[in-house]
């Protein structure tokens, strides 16, 4: 790892933001693993890294209307990412999808998503806010 | 950043799509085309060489899902051809290794579809 | 071409900021890259984009002081891309390399950045404002 | 996104930078200690291989003239073993193909030494 990265807690914030559009969500997905290879993940977990913020992307497309823009907040710690997918749409069933249950045949796909994130992730957590959209947070530390 | 689809028949009425790139939510649609198409034409024997793919998210694991459901309704089957360990850490982790057959190689897959 | 791209002028705008900082220039040139393979630019297009990006924001670092951020913006258009690279430091020399002239022996390594970006894109304008500090747009075209 | 560098003699006292990576504005100070350090040690004959190099920037063409500025002080040269035609590229259009003699090959770059 970087000396540099490990001597500042709060080493610097990358944000990047998208139209909430299919085509630029491999953009994020990209430049969200260009940060995280900063630390030292295996390339396993960059690979994880790279799929939950592609989901939590692909959550925003289609709701928050026309013009609905995604921002991604990367944040790199000595031994830790952690990252925030914000939009202004609401919601997206995030709470009906628990970690430990495994997937039950019938979901649909959007819920296979959340599901991949919380299986790939340490933390997740949401905030939604009926002004300001949704926030999705998560955490990746260094195994 | 995208994907290609190649279909073509084998033996005994079935179906190989092979596909190489990365399915997301920006080139699913493509895959499920191709598979939609190849069911349209009463094809129900699938094998979905993902050798090649280096990445999968859910809505591509939704159009395989998707295309399995449509072909059981009759008789048919989807058998995946797949060696990459994080694609296949993504089945394991979903479950979905219960749900469909595979194999590490086509030769795996076609016969477990007879 | 993707002709969702092709049909819309004003496609949409692929935000980035990163610290202005050694480490994170090669997340703005992923990033760039990424956005710009988006259109149907050849390999060595996109080889070019991603030096000159780069370039652009290594001159940014070690001015601006402490906390220096660079924000890059990247708009697609049918047939180009046009890219700034903004940050609060003032000037950058920009004005003492010209395109045509080749590169003299003597020139220091900030000065031949400047060269490549000038030979690399069609279009290279800058403005410096005292307060905003520097903006450098480039366009690249579709050969 | 990062630079492997490896130092090692050849014949006649001559001694070959294998780089491996991309060369940019984070990676350029390992390559210029490693060519700083071999001056210093008066080894004035340096071949430079970036054949395995992906990229380089100003400040990567930086480093290689300081130090070719600095051997020619003694009497010596730095070659370039270069075949990436986007690298290549990059070295006509600044000129530099002039300052460096660059070759396809570690042995072509060996021979121009002596
Ligand atoms: N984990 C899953 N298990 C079973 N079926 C699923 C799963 N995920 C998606 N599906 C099915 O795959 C198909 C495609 O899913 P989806 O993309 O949500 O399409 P739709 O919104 O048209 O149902 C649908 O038939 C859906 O029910
Ligand atoms: N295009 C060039 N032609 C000749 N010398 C150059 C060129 N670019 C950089 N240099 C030289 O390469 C060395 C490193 O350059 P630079 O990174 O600007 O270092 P410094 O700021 O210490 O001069 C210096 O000796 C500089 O003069």
């Amino acid at each position: 790892m970087n000396p540099a990265l490990a001597a500042d807690p709060s080493f610097g914030k990358i944000e990047l933001r998208i139209p909430a559009k299919a085509e630029w969500v491999a953009v994020a997905r990209l430049a969200v693993a260009a940060v995280a290879s900063r630390i030292h993940f295996s390339v396993d977990e960059i690979e994880d890294i790279k799929l939950a913020i592609a989901e939590a992307c692909t959550n925003c497309i289609g709701h928050g209307g026309e013009g609905n823009q995604i921002e991604i907040t990367s944040e790199i710690f000595s031994d830790e990412m952690r990252i925030s997918v914000r939009d202004r749409s609401l919601g997206h069933k995030l709470e009906s999808v628990e970690k430990d249950t495994g997937f039950a045949e019938g979901k649909r796909t959007e819920e296979l998503g959340v599901f991949l994130i919380r299986a790939l992730m340490d933390e997740v957590t949401y905030d939604v806010d009926a002004r300001a959209g949704t926030e999705l947070t998560m955490i990746k530390r260094v195994s | 950043m995208d994907i290609k689809v190649n279909v073509r028949e084998s033996e005994g009425d079935a179906y190989v799509v092979d596909l190489t790139g990365e399915i997301d939510v920006y080139t699913s649609p493509k895959v499920k085309d191709a598979i939609s198409e190849l069911i349209d034409q009463e094809h129900y024997n699938l094998v979905i060489n993902l050798e090649k793919v280096r990445y999968i998210d859910s809505t591509g694991l939704g159009v395989l899902i998707g295309g399995l459901k449509r072909v059981r309704e009759h008789g048919g089957s989807v058998n995946l051809v797949c060696t990459n360990p994080q694609i296949k850490k993504i089945f394991d982790i979903t479950g979905l290794v219960k749900i469909f057959g595979i194999f590490d190689d086509e030769q795996g897959a076609m016969k477990a579809l007879v």
